[in-house]
């Protein structure tokens, strides 16, 4: 067991963690957005490390990295058009007050 | 482990560094400095590639985040009651709910990471030309399909998000 | 050792640029006038505005020259004066550009005044409009290179410079140049006439010092940039290769800088205007002829 | 930041422990921008040391995020509308008229001197008129040239800032052979302006003003008005003076008229051959009301003032930029900060000539 690879999928982990603690705790749309972003952050130490620990020579590890990177951007851009679109029409992209769904 | 390697010090520091940054996103109540320490964190995480070798996807990494977040440091401004952080309101809910499941989570995937069976570490990476040259050859060959949809999607994404962005021709005609 | 001599060059070049800026401001050409002014910068007490952003104020000035610093680092002055020479070269150098971007921002935020502000959010708007037009004409570079290593780069334009194989995409790279070092006519995030300064408008003393320092290394890198990408680095006759490399590197600066010096500001709105609905078609069509040219004459 | 926060949401949401800070409540009573965002505002302060703009001048913008949406504007050291009537003499009178305005002297030395001879009755030397004239050319020149340098530290055009003001202070010496050398200077200036594509854009359309009773001196001849005191003045008219005039109204136009104006002036003083500089008026004791009017390098200024046994007992002074200044808030309104800084700056307002 190398201390590399662990080490990497620890930090994948914690950055996992404070991800879901920001996008459960905020009640704020974009700093929401900000903790998916970590989620994900998370996931690509987990690739790149499964890819240089486990896989170096097969790149679609690599080509999977570039795949969730375009996911961040496209969960930036999505996101903030909503945030622009519901903010216009609510004055607000506060969470707490988007109870328009609530049963 | 009787030596420590290079390697491992840098994954260390940068990782710690990741997530340190990656905690001050929430601590900080000004929006500039949470989405800027949002940036700094991809940043060593970025560097953190650099350290594992993967030398394409570290300088990426490090280029996308940096326009990415000063983006994100835009809106920040835009949608925040207290941009500043001058009131020091607080602007989180189920505080507790959400440790817990953060704490659950973390400990959840290392646990996973520490119990399974990796099987062999491979110790040497191919040189950082080589690896681009091959992550090309992967590109535009056995995964050119998925990098060309994710490419479309992007496209798609883009449009979509700002037809919703834009105000309607109702309030247009309004103002 | 290698890199002791690049930083002292680049600092030499850097100089000279300011040498420049000031003959073309005062119209008198005095060697001394910046290391005059340093002088002043240093002696002067340094000011700090009421309630700044403390962290911010203090990095911004320090960001500004690494992020120059760094992109320089994997450019070539000679076949072997590379601080790094990076398999990944060419796309590093846009990795580091994008830091001056975070440092105008953090100054424009952490000096807590308006016109700091504004000059901050418009250099936002300018650099996402502009960055495009880095990245794609060093892909197209890079396209003809085969590698992203820079000192392939120079070697790929053994026959011909890039300049001529791929002129749109060289004037296309010299203008962002010109927008990312936010040097007039694109200097809209410091304009003197606009916003007293802008992001620079509440530095003093030393931080402001190391700002124009950032800045002036900022615009001899860009210069080294368009030489190793565009105008065959390294190459020529006669002369040595780091004489090349610095006769064309000042030559491009001072390009630069008369374009800037004989234009009034460009105007906010046609800056993003011309750039999204005329630049960024261009960069690509660019890309779409350099590879049909690679394909039929490398 | 310095923005202030003084809304009824937040002032609301401070009392008493609320679960949280609602949103809704926090923007409902911001201001909403042209697109429908409702936004906080700052109010900046540009002046009254600005460079690019007149020293003395105080405009404090209502930032819309980059976009102007309210407008204030004031002169600080403007006070000509009070003159000192006290029965000032009439060579104090012409010194402090000559005074006020440091930006046309001339202009303002010479209003006083006709207004102070009209009011005694005389009537000077036909020679004498036409150098005054030429004196009073040389400095339209010469404030033209001054208000380009301005415009090119507005605008960042260092070249045209640097050849501006060398040309005005020589321009503000010059006799009358050295100043007909300038001829070719301000060709060639002109040649150039017309042609520099970006000055071209950055004025193009920015503060288009419309015809209206408002607008003085090159400002309204850019919007296609006849408006210029020296098209009834009989002097002008021996010298064969002819109007310039365009159409658009906006900044470019401006630009072209001050141009073409400092052709013409060349050609007036040219004409009429020497100088003259308005001296102070023996008006001795006479009593009576006089009137003048005088085409200022910023437009009609008019004098009205009535003498009592040689002295000036009251005066009452109506100058262009007075005018102009209440034309900023529409003008401004919505233009993108640096759009509006150069539409202040086209206008070429004189602080110190403001009265009221």
């Amino acid at each position: 067991m190398s201390p590399d690879l662990l080490l990497a999928l620890f930090t994948g982990a914690a950055l996992f963690g404070v991800g879901i603690y920001g996008a459960l705790s905020q009640t704020n749309l974009v700093m929401i957005m900000m903790g998916v972003e970590l989620i994900l952050a998370g996931a690509l130490v987990n690739l790149v490390a499964f890819w240089r620990f486990l896989h170096p020579h097969s790149y679609a590890g690599q080509m999977f990295v570039l795949i969730v990177m375009t996911v961040m951007a496209l969960e930036m851009a999505v996101g903030f058009g909503v945030a622009i679109a519901r903010f216009r029409a609510r004055g607000s992209v506060e969470m707490e007050e988007a109870t328009e769904l609530q049963g | 482990m009787a030596l420590i390697s290079l390697q491992t010090v840098f994954i260390a520091f940068f990782g710690i560094a990741a997530i340190g940054f990656g905690i001050w996103v929430f601590r900080t109540s000004s929006m500039m400095r949470s989405a800027l320490a949002l940036l700094f964190s991809q940043t060593a995480l970025g560097a953190m590639f650099l350290a594992m070798q993967a030398e394409f996807l570290g300088v990426l990494q490090i280029m996308m985040m940096a326009t990415e977040m000063s983006i994100m440091a835009i809106f920040m401004v835009m949608f925040m009651m207290d941009p500043g952080g001058l009131g020091a309101m607080e602007m989180s809910h189920q505080k507790r709910l959400s440790i817990l499941a953060g704490v659950a989570g973390a400990l959840a995937t290392a646990g996973i990471a520490l119990f399974t069976q990796w099987g062999v570490v491979v110790t040497s990476a191919p040189a950082a030309a080589e690896q681009t040259r091959a992550l090309g050859t992967e590109l535009l060959g056995r995964s050119m399909l998925i990098f060309e949809t994710a490419g479309v999607t992007i496209l798609t994404a883009m449009i979509a998000a700002t037809a919703v962005a834009l105000p309607t021709l109702q309030r247009k005609r309004n103002a | 050792m290698n890199t002791l001599v690049i930083v002292l060059s680049l600092l030499a070049g850097a100089y000279l640029v300011a040498v420049l800026e000031a003959w073309l401001a005062t119209g008198r050409f005095r060697l001394a006038a910046p290391a005059w002014a340093a002088v002043a910068l240093l002696g002067r007490e340094s000011i700090v505005p009421r309630t700044p952003d403390r962290i911010f104020f203090e990095t911004a000035p320090v960001l500004l020259l690494i992020a120059a610093l760094l992109a320089a680092a994997v450019l070539p002055l000679s076949p072997s004066m590379v601080m790094a020479n990076l398999a990944t070269g060419a796309l590093f150098v846009n990795a580091a550009l994008a830091y001056v971007l975070v440092a105008l921002l953090m100054a424009g935020w952490g000096s807590d005044s308006a016109y700091a502000l504004v000059g901050g959010w418009r250099f936002l708007g300018q650099v996402i409009a502009y960055s495009m037009l880095i990245v794609m004409p060093i892909t197209a570079v890079a396209m003809r290179a085969e590698s992203l290593l820079t000192t392939d780069i120079v070697s790929s334009q053994e026959a011909v410079w890039n300049i001529l194989y791929q002129p749109i995409g060289f004037v296309l790279f010299f203008v962002a140049s010109m927008a990312v070092a936010f040097l007039p006519p694109f200097d809209l995030p410091i304009a003197v006439g606009d916003l007293a300064g802008g992001v620079e408008a509440e530095y003093t003393g030393v931080r402001l010092a190391v700002f124009r320092l950032g800045r002036m290394v900022l615009v001899i890198t860009l210069a080294a940039a368009t030489t190793v990408f565009y105008l065959g680095g390294w190459m020529g006759p006669v002369l040595p290769p780091w004489a090349w490399s610095a006769i064309k590197i000042l030559a491009v600066s001072a390009a630069m800088l008369l374009g800037g010096y004989t234009l009034p500001r460009i105007r906010e709105a046609h800056l993003l205007a011309w750039c999204w609905k005329l630049g960024i078609p261009l960069a690509l069509i660019n890309l779409f002829i350099v590879g049909v040219m690679v394909l039929i004459w490398p | 930041m310095t923005v202030e926060r003084a809304h009824a949401g937040h002032a609301r949401a401070q009392h008493g422990d609320m679960p949280f800070m609602s949103m809704v409540e926090v923007t409902e009573d911001l201001p909403r921008s042209r697109d429908g965002l409702p936004m906080e505002w700052v109010e900046v302060p540009f002046g009254p040391m600005f460079p690019g703009l007149p020293g003395g001048l105080l405009l404090t913008l209502t930032l819309d995020g980059d976009a102007v949406a309210k407008t204030r504007v004031r002169s600080v050291v403007g006070g000509g509308g009070v003159l000192p009537t006290a029965g000032l003499s009439a060579t104090g009178f012409i010194a402090h008229l000559e005074a006020m305005d440091p930006l046309a002297p001339v202009a303002y030395r010479l209003l006083a001197c006709r207004a102070l001879e009209a009011a005694a009755g005389q009537v000077p030397d036909g020679e004498i008129r036409r150098r005054r004239i030429a004196v009073l050319e040389r400095e339209r020149i010469a404030s033209h040239l001054g208000w380009l340098a301005m415009l090119g530290l507005q605008t960042g055009f260092a070249w045209l800032e640097r050849h501006a003001t060398r040309m005005q202070l020589e321009c503000l010496r010059a006799d009358l052979p050295r100043i007909l050398q300038l001829r070719s200077t301000i060709q060639a200036l002109t040649a150039r302006l017309v042609r520099t594509p970006l000055l071209r854009s950055r004025l193009h359309g920015s503060g288009i003003v419309r015809p209206s009773s408002d607008l003085r001196g090159p400002v309204a001849r850019a919007a296609g008005m006849r408006c210029d005191a020296r098209i009834d003045d009989e002097t002008y008219a021996a010298l064969a003076f002819e109007m310039t005039e365009r159409q658009g109204g906006d900044g470019f136009d401006r630009l072209h008229i001050r141009l073409d104006e400092m052709q013409q002036s060349l050609a007036l003083i040219q004409s009429v051959g020497g100088f003259a500089e308005p001296a102070s008026t023996a008006v001795g004791s006479a009593s009576g009301a006089g009137h003048a009017s005088l085409e200022t390098p910023r437009g009609e200024a008019q004098l009205r003032l009535v003498l009592e046994s040689g002295r000036v007992v009251q005066a009452q002074l109506d100058t262009a930029t007075t005018y102009h200044m209440k034309l900023l808030p529409d003008l401004l309104d919505q233009q993108e900060l640096g759009d509006a800084l150069t539409t202040v700056c086209s206008l070429d307002l004189s602080p110190w000539e403001v009265t009221a």
